[in-house]
């Protein structure tokens, strides 16, 4: 167990992402192009959403599906609420930021669950292929409560609610991630000999060049967090192992798989960096994303890469075992 | 072609906002505009850079050419739109062959 | 056959192409930079044309190579005539916008080859790798058809054909086309060791990714269609039978070989949207985009990824099998 | 360096047709311009939005800071260009430093 | 909001060299700017194009809208930049809203 | 040897780099985009120092690896002195323009670093994976000898000399290097099965689709070439050789393994056009990036790729043998 982890902060991807937060902390002017950032988004998306796709074919539909789905939707809705209540009470955040800020700890992050696949099956946890689309299920769920937490604002954006849910439900990376499920369930193994080469051993090395680039991005956040208090930075190291515990505890509750559990914990404990940020600026701009933005990418996102992913393995395996 | 004057609009906003933007100067009566990325910025809310990961703070320039009334109304749609949204406008005189067009 | 059909209409390339197309109807944000977009279709002309030159070398020099290319250039300056006269006949399109159009349906499309390739092979057709040089020769004698058809146009632009002839002969994508076959042509096996996994198993996932961000572009096209009337629609859908037809008449007449003429025929039935609309924006800039991008992207495309070449490939092995 | 006034053109067109505008520019007496790539835009034409299938319907910015001279030149030799070709063309006052460069 | 009138200082310089020109129009008293890629351009010095292998030649444009006072005190910080770097700087007036905040 | 020359010169990738040449020279408008170079530039970097990374882990750390870094940085601090003088001597070149010229050749190129290894692992050389360390030791030593050459400049950029020793040290590029040579160090075998793939097979893809780039900016460079005079030309040809000569006869002083010194011979061969330009347009503005950037890529580096690399390996066989 310590030495997978152990194995784990050694894995080139993650040393990559090390690489990157201390070339930008040193403040080098080593940078990926953003548009090249994007395009290797949209491949990591295409093909987890695929191979999720090809497993579950191979596994066929399952009630584990449907309970995971379950356990994955309610963990996105009552986690903003959670935060949202630690985060007025822990900090002075004004009440649309402490809202979107809870959004994104109650969505998830793809690259977190990248890398939590990753370490799951090298521990041996075969979690269900499903799990991709319960992810896709997870994104935007929490979009939505967090503008019930920030009480809808003015009426001019009241007119813009319908617009905004368009956006959501049809937020790009949503939509890839489960159209990219579909082709998988669909053209299954037949499928996956074309794309084999492309969505596997692949794979690894865009997701270590993907992980350079957000190393250098979580730095340059860092360094320009003026809003940063210990409360907050508390709170992002924290509230991981909060949304864990309730995954966890839904877990038990509905009987998730404990394969599914591992996953799930790690789903909740992450936070969203791509949906969320963009519908946030749409829905609560009086927000400030140096705050969200910073805990979400500069604090969360490499705790749960280094520490959390193993630790989430361990509390589920000892709690569900 | 006797050239004519007209008013310049330059109006720098969030990415994730373009679209209610271009619907807001369609409305406003500007009959066409052009749209580019900003790299990077600085305000008093900090500085930002395009990074690839989320759009949601990256900035767009829309530069429109508009007669003086669309201006006018522009500007005013604006005023309220900037009330809930972080951005900039500001505007100058042109002047352009074929002025029908604008 | 249909089999074959049904299972090409169910590959990962062509259902990311229709996700795309859904995706883009729908409004979702989703969408590829467009500098990744023009990177993965330099990468897929340097693939095609690197693999057809080994292609090319295995099998020698061959009288078919002389044949399929004089069937080619015959199809690209005869099908700009038809589809001119057609258009003027049951649409309302002012010259220049009928010519420029003519000239996407007499040019081809290089994507359109690659997922014909796919289709043939998987129905044992095995067509001469000098196929993609007759794609290269077939690229832009349809724009010089298409300038005669609009009648030169006025002395201003007259003054710029010289510019314009060096422009389409030194097309950015012919020349990468040529320029590959060439190099795959002399580097032959040895070559191909070396650039194996790049071509040849990299290039299914890469053509998914790209047919993508097609389906994306089409469907943008299909909702600002504006200019498109019902005669219009059934041009994008008849010419390519009608092209098809030529097709198989020339193969007939200076009896090409039956593989070649069912490439010949997917080739054909193809129109441009890379090398003809830029030299149709210089050489014929009053012809309207809004049509001849939207037959060409949104209307024929899509109908011969998906109906049209098995319906081709079955026409051809009927009449010339 | 006193600051001086000077002409400052704006010219939206085509990508295809790049080369022939700076062609032009250069043969009015501009001594520099800069090229700049526009994303998407809107005219009575309709929308239009870059992608990487065609360049030929992106759009390019060209901006030339140039003497009254150059840019009454170059506005006429534009006024034939766009009899034949879409784009626009405006004109502003600018002071520039060094007004011997331009 | 009453519309005033502000400087707009466009700055065209050298990718490596953008961090300097930012440092320079902070201490200038610029409250925000804007930064735009260049794609390619012209100038005495010849032509060039932004390529991948070395941004030592590519340009930035800075866009910054400021008070007269922080518009004149860049103009002067620049003079000296200019000297030893490439360039071109050119201003004109806009009007704005919220004047307060530039 | 003449034979493997050959072989080297009809390579896919060589023949590449000439194809963009060729295209360029003839004003096709066929280009790459620049962000699309900007990352196939860090992925080479990223493959180059992890396999380097890896290779130099499985053999130990080894004496041979100090007296090649060595050799490294004494060549890259002498060249830049010869260059200086040799412009100064040949040329009529103005001082900065000379010293910015000098620091180019001091430095290296890493795609002529991956085009040597393949050639010299082609002809059975095996030399040090700490190699890829050493041409990272190699590329900014000799800005700062250029600094100097140039007599430091006006007090106003002596002000900016903290700042710019800063820049130059954590160059993007050298960061990456060194990084991605770390973690291969660190990750080793285990690291290496994950991305074998990606920094293996892929890599000579990539590489070639680089090459073509370069063709093409090499050619913009020689037809931009106003600067460009016979004597200048005649250093671009002849300086590789010079340098060549140096690192022979500081390997065989330093005895640095015959392997390695083949290796040595091509990166002292090699100027910069990624590093250097950047640093000297903040450093020697005054410099005519016209001269430097044509003769590093427009003269040298096809010179090097071509004729230069097969033979530094001749001559370092033949006086080190
Ligand atoms: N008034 C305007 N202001 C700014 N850009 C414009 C304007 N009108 C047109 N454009 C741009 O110029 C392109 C061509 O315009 P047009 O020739 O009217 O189709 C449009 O697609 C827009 O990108
Ligand atoms: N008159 C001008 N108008 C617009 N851009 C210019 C002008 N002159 C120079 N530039 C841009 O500024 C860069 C540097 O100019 P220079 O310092 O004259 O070499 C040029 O490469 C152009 O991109
Ligand atoms: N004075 C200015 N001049 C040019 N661009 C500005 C200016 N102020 C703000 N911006 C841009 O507009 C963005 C939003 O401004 P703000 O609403 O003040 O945060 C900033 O990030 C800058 O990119
Ligand atoms: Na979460
Ligand atoms: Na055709
Ligand atoms: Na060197």
């Amino acid at each position: 167990m310590f030495d997978l982890a152990a194995q784990n902060l050694l894995s080139p991807a993650i040393l990559f992402f090390a690489l990157g937060l201390a070339a930008g902390l040193l403040r080098s002017d080593l940078s990926v192009p953003e548009t090249a950032a994007k395009t290797l988004s949209l491949y990591l998306m295409l093909a987890i959403g695929f191979k999720g796709g090809v497993e579950a074919a191979r596994a066929g539909l399952s009630a584990d599906f449907a309970t995971a789905a379950a356990a994955g939707v309610i963990l996105s809705l009552a986690i903003p609420v959670i935060a949202f209540y630690a985060l007025k009470t822990i900090s002075t955040l004004d009440r649309p930021t402490a809202a979107a800020t809870a959004a994104h700890y109650g969505s998830v992050s793809v690259v977190t669950f990248a890398a939590g696949s990753d370490f799951l099956r090298a521990s041996g946890v075969d979690f269900g292929g499903y799990m991709v689309a319960v992810v896709a299920l997870m994104e935007t769920p929490a979009i939505l409560v967090a503008l019930m937490l920030a009480q809808g604002g003015t009426a001019k954006r009241q007119g813009m609610q319908g617009a905004l849910l368009r956006e959501v439900a049809l937020n790009g990376s949503v939509v890839l991630l489960i159209g990219a499920f579909a082709i998988g369930a669909i053209t299954g193994e037949r499928g996956m000999q074309r794309l084999d080469l492309f969505v596997n051993p692949l794979f690894q090395g865009v997701l270590t060049l993907f992980l350079l680039d957000m190393g250098l991005v979580a730095a340059r956040r860092l360094r320009e967090a003026r809003a940063l208090t210990a409360p907050l930075v508390a709170f992002g190291l924290l509230m991981p192992l909060v949304s864990c515990a309730c995954a966890v505890g839904i877990s038990l509750a509905l009987g998730v798989r404990q394969e599914d559990a591992a996953m799930l914990a790690i789903l909740a404990a992450s936070a969203s960096y791509i949906a969320v940020p963009a519908a946030m600026r749409i829905a609560l701009p009086q927000a400030d994303p140096g705050v969200y933005l910073t805990l979400s990418l500069g604090i969360t996102f490499p705790f749960n890469l280094t520490i959390g992913i193993p630790l989430y393995q361990a509390v589920t395996a000892m709690l569900l075992g | 072609m006797t050239p004519t004057t007209r008013k310049k609009l330059e109006i720098i906003i969030e990415a994730p906002l373009l679209g209610r933007v271009e619907a807001l100067l369609g409305a406003s009566g500007a009959r066409g505009w052009s749209v580019f990325a900003s790299l990077a910025g600085h305000s008093s809310h900090g500085d930002w850079r395009s990074d690839g990961l989320s759009d949601a703070q990256d900035k767009r320039l829309v530069i429109a050419v508009v007669s003086d009334a669309a201006a006018q109304a522009a500007l005013e749609a604006l005023t309220g739109f900037f009330q809930d949204y972080p951005g900039v406008v500001y505007v100058s005189d042109v002047t352009v062959l074929r002025g029908e067009k604008f």
